[in-house]
């Protein structure tokens, strides 16, 4: 159809982070005149292929070309005078400037004596909203700004560049519909002006509804670009998940014992409301749903580290103190949090170090804690889990991410808890680690610990899980038996457009 | 925000106004008598200078510990070239003093922003450098009034229109930087950094240009006050400034700058070193013998911190309240559906 | 000479004759006063054949001069003359060193007696008391109020003379009342902004008395340039150098100072003559102090210079320090 | 898997503060060759009596760095601490009252700063200038222009008393056994293990159970009272209570602490190098003193080895990270 060259073509671009390899073969062609959807599970690499557009990242090898010309950013300034906008998924905003600053920030418009023009900048970012149809005050702060807010602050930034080239990492997870419908109208004026356009989201209705073409990514490398036309959503959930989950989930049935972890109207103001589950012994409860829909911090709630409006904690029988992660830990709770890096473990310490952070006090003799205490436990558990590092002394930080994991379960397993709450635990790590995992969990479960699982991947829930709760926007839309739960059931009742009409089918 | 700003730059110029009224009241000299008056505007001028060029710095996320060892430098470095260049004129004295500042300032930048180390720590190396270099320059020699040109000195005490000349530096001291800061682009930047250093590597921002030119202007400020301090106390020791960096740091705190950066005017730094340094005049005058003042200094730096938490808390609480009564629980899917039809 | 003066210390008043070793320890670094002390000693030991290390802290506080007393006491310095900046925080610090074997000398501010050999006074407390309120009374008519601008509120000296001027007001000048001391910390930052304070909170002072050489010259500066000059007399102690630009101007009448410069010599030769064997600090004991003729120790080792001298606007051109 | 990558001695030696350690013994070594008294007995005696109050302070202070946030107001605390003992004394109470009298009030003064920067949130930085200067001035008000002095000989003597014939100062022993105490809080307990965690990622302390506000709070009560317990020494040590006893003696101890390797990030310390720190800037001194260098030349030194101390690691470790992608880079 086009002779003209592609406004962005990628070629086997590949990008490992140590030893992650998070994109390993992006291949992505962007017609100019088109909006073209991005789609494939969380850690499937669209992100790190969005910053490498976008001069975030450098790439380790392949082909990056706009236009036609072969280009190497080496900052975002680069890629931004290169005509690239880039919406990311984690939108940075500065909290401290005004609405209107942060949208024309290093680019303010000015007046006489290369003075900022505070008028024009705040009639440019009215404009920006009328287009958006949101009502946002040019000259508040960034701070405090609802997600979906700072979401559409980095929309208005985006498209004020006018780039020839505008790429969105999942730009309506947060918003509403109507913003949604606002965002559409003005990204498809941006096609009829020629621009082009790449739109990443897991609603696939979205994608649907607006996109031109689809391309398909798995484990980082490109899987299928087709018109969207021609594929349904449930070719693209194939294809995005498509692998052999014999091997991957090492179920072990087992028999649920007593409820160890009951939770009762749980309700943290606009995050999650009502949220009512027990977990029993012995069961791997697994709570799927969207970004955003809530459910890292439903367990964090649960776990004491965020504090809660109403509704209580009972573990065991006895409720938890709320906002005390200590009590939490003493009733024997666990919890593997969903950022590794930043929760999980102090990635600047050793193995050892992490593996007893929590059972520091236990090993302690007279208030004394030897290192060798220490380094039996480490030893003890990292075998068991079949941590690989060099020594038991080498820091975190030199793992891979699969290993990382394995410490902080390693960390909680050693506290012998009765409840093991994990949030994404195989996020980033590779297919081998993954099943090494799942089989942990199995086998953990199978001896009589209750395990809440949250997971983004279905594929993993469903292989995994006794039962099946998905999280919808803050509230428990359904809970399934492992025989109910089938994806398209679960991606239904997880996903806000497509639930209405068809849940009562499910 | 900028409204929320005024608000909190109106509070400490409402503390500064009843603190000078009280003490108006209960002695009339305070601000009646010609004298009072002068005082009362000229005294706070070196600290206001000097605490526009550290507000600068804070509001990167940075800070400076040296610019009491500049200032000591600098201020002999000013009568030592009125006794060994009689002849220089005197604008020309204090531009070298600047220049010498910010070359001291740039020093300390270069290191922060190329090393990439904390700015503490280098610059209360520097402190102790700085001042080791004074010491060394200076001996135990001491520049007296009738070393400097009487035309230099009268520049600490003289009047235009009834307004201290040294005020009169201070007030175009800050309305340039101010201006500079509200209306520049490279002043939003130093915000942005201050704001979020690592948003501000993403978004492509010259950090390290921008650091780099924060430090010289502290630098180049804190000259400045050497070359009023000399003219001002019209003698100049290697220990001129000793000490006065946590003071400056104090009134940037109280005007209102957050100590991480990104927010905060230098107006707001420049009223707080006012209210500060009144606030210990007036003490004696309302019968606080002296040794209380610092007492008093504290306890006020403290309460203005928390005080700026607690408007911090309140705001956010009020954003997020705002954030819940728009985004009603049941809002979010029905409206999906209606989009989706 | 360091290496043999080591040795030198250890036998006390073995070896006067040979190489005697002295360090001077004023206040704090850049301080002009000590300066011209510092020169008449260097010249003392020149005559003498002796050498005199200046060191010193940057700051006047209390404890700063310990290390540098304790580092004297090391390198077995034959004598150690010191200007206290406390009378009793560098006690221990100067027992150490005279167990040591060296003599310890102090000038201009003493400690308590037990912890020194001699004490040169550069006047008597009383002289320079009197001397100061005479001065006062002189300028301001006789009657009214005056302040005090003093150095820390620490110093010996200047406490002790500000308690005798207090006394001697109270009964030989009934006219004369004293509404405030302030406290300049030897800063002339601080000196000049509490000038400014003192005037603000009594407008009927008539006359400051600063017993410190750097709070009359921030005094009379901040006079100088101010509503007050001609009306409010500024005297107390100061140098000529810094004073003569005020003298000049009629901010300042007149102001006494001994001579700083024969201080320090009156000092290192006291010292020599200590270290020597020639005196041993005891009342009566007398020594010949070169230039400045014979002097005689009095009551608790004390040494006094003389009296102090009046400077004004015919005299002060004959001095340079 | 083996316990250590390397063996023990690399372990002990190849550490940033092993480096305090080996430039402290080197400069020992070239100030006895080369500066004439220094190998004298006075100096260790000086030494220690010198270094006592910062090296005092500096145990504390190394565990509030060590986990990101810093106390400023410690040299006040001394003074206020000083006054009150001084006042004490003066009303008549016995010493061995005014001395837990006085470090009680430390405590307080530490539990006021614990408490705005835990509870509160706010910044150690800002809260510490601002208490700095508050208890400074309650320090110079309650006493004015007036010192106590008048202390029993029996205490003053014993401040600076040597054990028996040797050289060392009696309070040697209090001061060994609380670097003891403090090494064996930071290194062998789990105290210790949050400390250090805490300065690494509060959030994944948190997130591990650890009570981040107590243990700030319980660092700077012990901040507060180690200060005020130096302040006792000082009055003691120079017989007279003072407001303004230790006048800028908080940077100095911050000095002390960054040199012997302490981040200012928080995360990485060892008592070992702090005390090396403290000794070295002690030994520096002295050296420089018995040379007849003035004052200037020393914070010259000081300041350098300041800057040096922290840029050098940065700079060595760039160069490697910038190695290591550059091999990345060709295979
Ligand atoms: N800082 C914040 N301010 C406002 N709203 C927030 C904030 N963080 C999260 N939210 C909202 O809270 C809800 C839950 O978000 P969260 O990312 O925890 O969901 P999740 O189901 O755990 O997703 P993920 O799969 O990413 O873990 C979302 O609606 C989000 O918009
Ligand atoms: N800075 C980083 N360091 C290490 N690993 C990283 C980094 N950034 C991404 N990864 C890993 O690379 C992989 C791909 O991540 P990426 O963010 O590109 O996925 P995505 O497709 O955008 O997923 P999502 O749908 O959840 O946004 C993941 O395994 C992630 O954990
Ligand atoms: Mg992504
Ligand atoms: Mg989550």
């Amino acid at each position: 159809m086009q002779n003209a060259a592609p406004t962005l073509r990628l070629e086997g671009v590949a990008k490992s982070f140590g030893p992650v390899a998070a994109l390993r073969s992006g291949t992505l062609v962007v017609q100019p005149g088109t909006i073209h959807a991005l789609v494939g599970e969380n850690g499937a690499g669209k992100s790190t292929l969005v910053k490498i557009v976008g001069g975030v990242h450098r790439r380790d090898a392949g082909v990056v070309e706009l236009d036609g010309e072969p280009v190497d950013f080496s900052g975002p300034a680069e890629a931004k005078a290169a005509g690239v906008a880039v919406i990311h998924q984690e939108p940075a905003s500065f909290p401290d400037l005004t609405v209107a600053e942060n949208i024309y920030l290093g680019r303010e418009p000015l007046g006489r004596f290369r003075r900022i023009d505070r008028r024009a900048m705040r009639a440019g970012t009215r404009q920006l909203f009328r287009d958006l149809g949101v009502d946002l005050d040019p000259d508040r702060p960034a701070e405090g700004l609802s997600i979906a807010d700072q979401q559409i602050v980095e929309i208005a930034k985006a498209i004020s560049l006018d780039a020839r080239l505008l790429v969105m990492d999942e730009p309506t997870a947060a918003l509403s519909a109507v913003e949604v419908r606002r965002l559409f109208a003005v990204a498809r004026g941006l096609r009829d002006a020629g621009h082009a356009v790449v739109f990443i989201s897991h609603r696939l209705d979205e994608v649907a509804e607006l996109c031109d073409t689809v391309t398909v990514m798995r484990d980082g490398e490109h899987v299928s670009t087709d018109p969207v036309a021609d594929v349904t959503a449930g070719d693209l959930v194939r294809r995005m998940v498509g692998r052999a989950v014999a091997d991957l989930y090492p179920k072990v049935s087992s028999t649920p014992g007593e409820v160890v972890l009951r939770v009762e109207g749980l309700q943290s103001t606009g995050t999650f409301h009502d949220v009512s589950f027990d977990v029993r012994a012995g069961e791997i409860v697994g709570l799927a749903g969207l970004v955003g829909a809530g459910r890292s911090e439903i367990a964090r709630a649960v776990f004491g580290v965020d504090r809660y409006d109403a509704g209580r904690v009972v573990v065991g029988g006895r409720a938890l103190r709320p906002g005390d992660p200590t009590a939490a830990i003493a009733a024997g709770l666990a919890l593997v949090p969903e950022d590794r890096r930043l929760e999980g473990l102090v990635t600047e310490s050793s193995v050892a170090r992490n593996v007893s952070a929590v059972s520091r006090r236990r090993l302690a003799r007279l208030g004394i804690l030897l290192p060798d205490a220490e380094a039996r436990l480490a030893r003890d558990w990292s075998g068991r889990l079949a941590v690989k590092a060099g020594a038991l002394d080498a820091v975190a930080t030199t793992m891979s991410g699969g290993n990382q994991q394995k410490v902080v379960l390693a960390k909680w397993l050693a506290t012998g808890p009765k409840v093991l709450i994990v949030d994404e635990p195989t996020r980033g790590i590779d297919v081998g680690t993954k099943a090494e995992v799942h089989r942990l969990l199995s086998t953990l479960a199978a001896e009589g610990l209750a395990v809440l699982m949250i997971s983004s991947e279905l594929p993993e829930v469903l292989g995994m899980a006794d039962r099946v709760l998905v999280v919808r926007e803050g509230r428990i839309a359904a809970e399934l038996s492992r025989a109910e739960a089938t994806p398209e059931v679960v991606m239904r009742a997880a996903t806000p457009g497509a639930s209405a009409g068809q849940e009562g089918a499910a | 925000m900028s409204a929320l700003l005024r608000r909190r730059e109106a509070g400490i110029a409402l503390a500064l106004l009843v603190v000078i009224g009280v003490t108006t009241a209960i002695q009339p000299g305070f601000l009646l008598s010609s004298g009072g008056f002068r005082d009362l505007l000229l005294t706070p001028a070196i600290l206001v200078v000097l605490a526009v060029g550290q507000a600068v710095v804070v509001i990167t996320r940075n800070v400076d510990l040296s610019v009491g060892s500049v200032l000591g430098l600098t201020a002999y470095l000013t009568g030592r070239l009125f006794i060994e260049a009689p002849d220089l004129p005197i604008v020309v004295v204090a531009l070298v003093a600047v220049a010498a500042g910010a070359v001291l300032g740039l020093v300390n930048g270069s290191i922060v922003a190329f090393a990439r180390v904390p700015a503490l720590v280098i610059t209360l190396g520097t402190l102790y450098v700085y001042r080791g270099i004074a010491l060394t320059w200076a001996g135990s020699d001491r520049i007296d009034a009738g070393d400097m040109p009487r035309s230099f000195l009268a520049l600490g005490t003289q009047q235009v229109l009834g307004i201290p000349v040294l005020t009169i530096v201070a007030a175009v001291v800050l309305a340039v930087v101010a201006y500079y800061m509200y209306t520049a682009r490279g002043g939003r930047q130093l915000y942005a950094i201050g704001s979020d250093p690592d948003a501000a590597e993403l978004q492509g921002l010259p950090v390290r240009r921008r650091l780099l030119g924060a430090f010289a202007l502290g630098g180049a400020l804190a000259g400045l006050a050497g070359v009023m301090f000399a003219a001002r106390y019209g003698t100049v020791s290697s220990g001129a400034g000793l000490g006065i960096e946590l003071q400056v740091v104090g009134a940037v705190v109280v005007g209102g700058v957050a100590i991480f950066g990104g927010s905060g005017t230098v107006a707001g730094a420049a009223l707080g070193a006012m209210l500060l340094l009144t606030i210990n005049r007036a003490l004696p005058v309302v019968g606080i013998p002296d040794f209380w003042q610092r007492a008093v200094v504290g306890a006020l730096i403290i309460g203005a911190i928390a005080l700026d938490r607690v408007l911090a808390r309140r705001r956010s609480h009020r954003l997020a309240a705002e954030r819940d009564t728009d985004q009603p629980g049941e809002g979010g899917p029905a409206d999906r559906e209606e989009a989706n039809r | 000479a360091c290496g043999s003066g080591g040795d030198g210390g250890d036998g006390g008043d073995g070896g006067a004759s040979g190489d005697v070793t002295m360090t001077m320890l004023p206040k704090n670094l850049g301080n002009p006063y000590f300066e011209a002390s510092t020169a008449g000693a260097q010249e003392a030991a020149d005559e003498l054949g002796a050498t005199v290390e200046e060191v010193g802290p940057d700051t006047a506080s209390p404890d700063s001069q310990v290390p540098f007393i304790n580092t004297a006491a090391q390198q077995g310095v034959s004598a150690l003359i010191v200007s206290a900046n406390d009378p009793t925080a560098i006690g221990d610090a100067l027992d150490e060193a005279k167990s040591a074997g060296t003599k310890v000398v102090t000038f201009d501010s003493d400690t308590e007696p037990q912890f020194r050999d001699l004490f040169v006074n550069q006047a008597s407390a009383e002289g320079i008391a009197d001397k100061q309120l005479e001065l006062i009374s002189d300028q301001i008519g006789g009657e009214g109020e005056i302040a005090i601008l003093s150095a820390s509120a620490n110093a010996t000296n200047q406490n002790a003379w500000i308690k005798l001027m207090e006394e001697k007001l109270a009964s030989d000048y009934p006219d004369i009342t004293l509404v405030e001391t302030a406290y300049g910390d030897d800063d002339d930052q601080t000196s000049f902004d509490k000038t400014a304070a003192l005037l603000q909170s009594h407008p009927d002072l008539k006359g400051i008395v600063s017993p410190t050489t750097v709070g009359i010259a921030a005094a009379a500066r901040y006079v100088s340039t101010s509503e007050y000059k001609g009306k409010v007399a500024v005297t107390g102690l100061g140098t000529p150098n810094q004073m003569r630009e005020y003298v000049e101007d009629g901010t300042v009448e007149a102001f006494a100072l001994w001579n700083p410069n024969d201080l320090g010599y009156l000092a290192t030769e006291a010292a020599a003559a200590l270290v020597a064997g020639d005196i041993t600090g005891a009342e009566g004991d007398t020594f010949d102090a070169g230039r400045l003729g014979e002097y005689t120790v009095g009551a608790d080792g004390v040494v006094v210079l003389g009296e102090p001298f009046v400077f004004d606007k015919s005299n002060i051109d004959d001095f340079d320090f | 898997m083996r316990t250590h990558a390397r063996p023990w001695w690399q372990r002990a030696l190849l550490t940033r503060e092993m480096l305090t350690v080996l430039i402290l013994v080197a400069a020992w070594v070239v100030a006895s060759a080369t500066v004439q008294g220094f190998d004298g007995p006075l100096t260790i005696t000086y030494l220690v009596l010198d270094v006592a109050p910062v090296l005092l302070i500096a145990l504390p202070m190394t565990l509030i760095i060590a986990t990101g946030e810093i106390d400023l107001s410690v040299a006040s605390v001394v003074g206020l601490s000083s006054v009150t003992f001084g006042l004490l004394h003066q009303a008549g109470a016995d010493l061995w009252l005014a001395l837990p009298a006085s470090v009680l009030l430390g405590a307080v003064c530490g539990a006021l700063n614990g408490a705005l920067v835990a509870y509160g949130g706010l910044p150690s930085l800002a809260v510490t200038i601002g208490s700095l200067a508050l208890y400074r001035g309650l320090a110079v008000g309650l006493l004015g222009t007036t010192a106590v002095t008048d202390f029993p000989e029996s205490w003053t003597d014993g401040a600076t008393e040597k054990l028996g014939e040797s050289p060392w100062p009696a309070i040697t022993l209090g001061l060994v056994l609380l670097i003891a105490v403090f090494a064996v809080l930071l290194h062998a307990t789990p105290f210790g293990r949050n400390v250090l965690d805490i300065g690494r990622s509060s959030e994944a302390a948190r997130f591990s159970g650890v009570d981040v506000k107590r243990t700030l709070l319980i660092l700077f009560v012990l901040s507060g009272a180690v200060s005020a317990l130096a302040g006792v020494y000082y009055t003691l040590r120079y017989g007279s209570a003072r407001g303004d006893n230790a006048t800028g003696l908080e940077l100095q101890v911050v000095a002390a602490v960054l040199l012997g390797g302490v981040s200012i990030f928080g995360g990485r310390g060892a008592m070992h190098g702090v005390v090396a720190g403290v000794l070295l800037i002690g030994v520096l001194g002295s050296a420089l003193r018995l040379e007849g260098v003035t004052v200037n030349v020393i914070n010259i030194v000081i300041g350098t080895a300041l800057v040096v101390s922290v840029v050098a690691p940065r700079i060595a470790g760039g160069l490697r990270v910038r190695r290591r992608s550059s091999a990345g880079h060709g295979s």
